[in-house]
């Protein structure tokens, strides 16, 4: 069983070995290289369209269930739909607005994509498999890349020349900006717990055991639970996914800083958003869900990276679902969100986890209460905040005679 | 508290999702054109011509009088007359339309044309597949694409096309008993010629109607 | 010369001219992000990890974006006509006099003389840093935490609205 | 060591020639984070070649003069900005009177 855990490094091992020594180092790069570049993009294809086949059925339609393989009468179930996509999108017209600044306009998309396949690079898709593994700054590393993201969104908005982009780069940023913060303090309590910013070091950790036969996945805490609840709404937000797609919000902005985008460099902007929910997702998996780790002690037979990917395919359907389920949220909600309870609470989460490192010793009887305690109380008086400031709604119907029972939660 | 509603509605989304799989009724869609659905009875998408007989070229109800041309919102109808006359189905001459053009890509299926045909001849169709890969002639029906039997129409609306039958029933008979008053009348005024009498005026005998002619008020 | 440096050192000082010489803000100031990755990269190459990456981070993902935003605020983004700004001679003269002036006291300084070519990689740990911020540097960290506060106040009550105190 | 030297005098020149010349505030802000960016590529070389590499002062006075020098960004466009809408323009030239 560990030789299939370590597969694919053994391959990448006996392959280098061709290489002439001197360049060995090179042929591993250029190997991962190769590696990301045909599994993501390939997990991407997919993703397409299982999230039209699976938003379909939340809705109560079959969805794209026909092309398959041309001139035959195999239909797949329509999973030769991403191929008819991703045809269309190469051969399409590139059309460029006149009065768009053109240079501008044509390296956002590489902007986008290009730091979303390194921050990929960082992620342990499995037991010694990351491609790149800083030792010291992995986590610092994946932030950085990610800042990359507004100033492509900002490019894109910007060079359009359209008022549409343009408000859709601004929220955008104004999204990415707030959400951030709530992201990188929700990873700052693991940072803390585990000593090191490696994150191939941070999946290794979980891999201990707890209440017999549980790994000692960072979500299974107060602090981990509470900072893998703000990490994925961050998450969420980062990555633009719905109820957080404002910028790109197609019933007010057409489609946001992409909107005179066309053919290729449409399908970059796809690509790029999507690459960067993957990274994202997996940095949430490393952080909190015990990276390549099983979840039970006797589930360690299955290979380490199958783990990754499932954990990854989970993440990805819950954000199908999620998407089928939320509406989208207003810019102001969308900031007191970010402002005056994630951030709060990811603040308290620091504490939280401060507290748990101290009470190492005491019994865990007394241990989980308080610092579920500690949570639960913010947590209980930010969200009343919330509910007095978003009133529920009375309808007026145009019906006098009939009264107006119909109301809805406005908050998120 | 935050998230409690969250979760309720993903519960709801996920029981939508998993009783697609399970439950007809939560996956109402038909998938087109391997499935289709019965068309109901008062179906209708684009006008045609009913002609009687076997043979349209000849058997076309329309007598080219024009009232839908006008009528016609949208103006995709296009007619022009004859210029013989040929017997129609109430055994008149009539004019027949010598080109009879409908531009499905502009008709908007009001049925007005087939509310004013005063001759039942223009009637609403269930047909709706004419996709075509040329773009300015593939909708433009002349009259040849357009005639379609009577059969047609009766299997398509059972129930227009007996009120229609019945109409045109009344108005042949009224015609019939028309021709027959104008036979009699005729019969008449030739016994009346037969027996001259001195008040016979000039005009009277101008008036004479010649026997064939398709006036249909003839003063005594 | 190490040809990497050479590539990351020319795009750098090529990417700082167009930032001061272009006429166009947001092309100015996309430069001037080109410039400061160059500057990271540097950094990288000098074996300071994460100073290179908090570089990335704090510049390119808060100060370019944070400069953008004035940029369209003040309405700079229209791009005026010309692409490359004229400027007077006597500033460029004077900055060209402060470089031969540095250049010469690179070039003569003994201090420089003495120092190993290519040194070792010294070991720098995050562990190290932050060891270091909360022994022997907590009080500059504390004074910097209080200036990060007051330049968020400040500039919150600066750029907000002057309609509420006329 | 010196070639990383002189890179720093170019940037910490042209950053001077663009504050010199150039009269939009903005700009004139460019060119001191440029100014203040040369000054840290001199830190952190010095830290490299330095005497005593594991002491860190290079890169901590790098890590304190980021943060600083985005507490300045913040609080010069702030400035800009409130200008801006004072005098309706960008131009330093303009906003040199001191009757607000």
């Amino acid at each position: 069983m560990a030789s299939l855990d370590q597969i694919f490094v053994a391959l990448k091992d006996w392959l280098v070995a061709f290489v002439p020594v001197a360049l060995q180092p090179l042929a591993g790069a250029l190997l991962s290289i190769v590696a990301i570049m045909a599994v993501f993009p390939g997990i991407f294809a997919l993703t397409t369209v299982v999230e039209r086949k699976l938003l379909a059925r939340f809705q109560n339609r079959p969805g794209p269930n026909r092309v398959g393989i041309p001139l035959t009468k195999i239909r797949l179930a329509g999973f030769g739909q991403f191929a008819a996509d991703g045809i269309k999108s190469l051969t399409k017209e590139d059309i460029v607005p006149r009065n768009a600044d053109r240079i501008v306009h044509f390296v956002a998309p590489f902007v986008l994509v290009a730091p979303a396949f390194l921050s990929l690079s960082v992620v342990p898709v499995g037991r010694n498999m990351a491609a790149l593994d800083f030792r010291e700054t992995g986590l610092l590393f994946f932030f950085a890349v990610g800042a990359a993201t507004e100033l492509s969104v900002f490019m894109a908005g910007w060079s359009s020349r359209n008022k549409y982009s343009l408000l859709g780069a601004m929220r955008g940023i104004a999204q990415m900006l707030s959400y951030e913060l709530p992201l990188i303090l929700s990873s700052l309590v693991v940072v803390m717990m585990a000593g090191t910013l490696s994150l191939a070091t941070i999946a290794e950790r979980q891999s201990g055991v707890q209440w017999g036969v549980v790994h000692s996945w960072h979500v299974f805490t107060p602090w981990g639970f509470a900072g893998f609840l703000i990490f994925l709404t961050a998450a969420c937000a980062e990555s633009n996914r719905t109820p957080f797609d404002l910028p790109e919000a197609e019933s007010e902005l057409v489609a946001g800083y992409f909107t005179e985008y066309s053919g290729f460099k449409f399908a970059l902007f796809f690509l790029g958003e999507y690459l960067g929910m993957f990274a994202i997702s997996g940095v949430a998996i490393t952080l909190f869900l015990g990276g390549w780790n099983a979840p039970f002690t006797f589930l360690d037979w299955v290979p380490s990276w199958m783990w990754f990917f499932g954990k990854l395919v989970g993440f990805i359907l819950f954000f199908i679902w999620l998407r089928a389920t939320l509406p989208r949220l207003r810019v102001d909600q969308l900031m007191d969100l970010a402002w005056k309870f994630m951030l709060p609470m990811s603040l308290v989460n620091l504490v939280v986890a401060g507290v748990w490192h101290l009470a190492a010793s005491w019994p865990h009887l007394l241990r989980w209460p308080l610092c579920v305690a500690i949570l639960a109380l913010p947590y209980w008086l930010l969200s009343r905040g919330f509910q007095t400031r978003f009133k529920t709604r009375t309808y007026r119907f145009a019906e006098e005679s009939r009264p107006a029972p119909a109301t809805a939660a406005a908050g998120p | 508290m935050i998230g409690i509603g969250i979760a309720k509605g993903l519960v709801q989304t996920a029981r939508n999702l998993l009783g697609t799989y399970t439950d007809k009724d939560r996956l109402p869609t038909i998938e087109y054109p391997e499935e289709r659905q019965a068309l109901t009875e008062a179906t209708r998408q684009f006008p045609f011509l009913v002609h009687d007989g076997d043979d349209p070229a000849k058997g076309l109800r329309c007598v080219a009088c024009q009232i839908c041309e006008k009528e016609c919102p949208p103006k995709c109808i296009y007619i022009v007359k004859s210029r013989d006359k040929r017997v129609d189905y109430k055994g008149q001459m009539q004019f027949y339309p010598a080109t009879f053009d409908i531009d499905y890509s502009v008709c908007m299926s009001c049925q007005i044309c087939v509310e004013v045909c005063p001759f039942e001849s223009i009637k609403m169709d269930t047909e709706f597949e004419f996709s075509t890969a040329d773009r300015f002639r593939g909708l433009l029906f002349d009259k040849h694409r357009l005639a379609k039997s009577d059969a047609h129409y009766h299997r398509i609306h059972p129930t227009d096309a007996a009120e229609s039958d019945a109409v045109m029933a009344a108005e042949r008979a009224k015609a019939e008993a028309k021709a027959k008053a104008d036979a009699e009348a005729k019969a008449k005024a030739a016994a009346a010629k037969l027996a001259p009498t001195p008040a016979a005026s000039p005009e009277a005998q101008m008036e004479a109607p010649k026997p064939g002619s398709d006036t249909p008020t003839m003063p005594m | 010369m190490n040809p990497i440096f050479a590539i990351l050192a020319g795009v750098t000082v090529g990417a700082a001219v167009a930032a001061m010489a272009l006429r166009n803000l947001v092309h100015s100031v996309l430069c001037l992000t080109v410039s400061l990755v160059g500057l990271a990269l540097l950094y990288l190459r000098l074996g300071a990890e994460f100073a290179g990456f908090v570089q990335i981070l704090v510049y390119v993902g808060a100060v370019a974006i944070l400069i953008m935003f004035a940029v369209l605020l003040t309405r700079g983004g229209e791009a005026p006509p010309g692409r490359i700004a004229n400027a007077p001679w006597s500033g460029l003269a004077v900055a060209a006099a402060v470089f031969a002036m540095i250049a010469w006291a690179i070039a003569r300084s003994p201090a420089l003389r003495g120092m190993a070519k290519d040194p070792a990689q010294p070991p720098l740990s995050v562990k190290a840093i932050g060891d270091k911020l909360t022994g022997d540097l907590v009080l500059p960290l504390q004074v910097v935490a209080l200036l990060l506060t007051a330049a968020l106040v400040g500039g919150v009550v600066i750029a907000m609205s002057e309609k509420e105190t006329e | 060591m010196t070639p990383y030297l002189i890179v720093s005098a170019l940037l910490f020149s042209i950053g001077f020639a663009g504050v010199l010349t150039r009269r939009n505030a903005i700009l004139v802000l460019v060119g001191v984070e440029l100014m203040l960016n040369a000054a840290n590529l001199n830190f952190v070389a010095f830290w490299r070649h330095g005497p005593n590499p594991a002491a860190l002062d290079g890169v901590m006075f790098v890590v304190f003069a980021i943060a600083v020098a985005a507490a300045e960004a913040a609080v010069g466009l702030a400035l800009v900005i409130a200008i801006h809408r004072h005098c309706r323009s960008g131009n330093v030239d303009e906003a040199s009177g001191m009757k607000g």
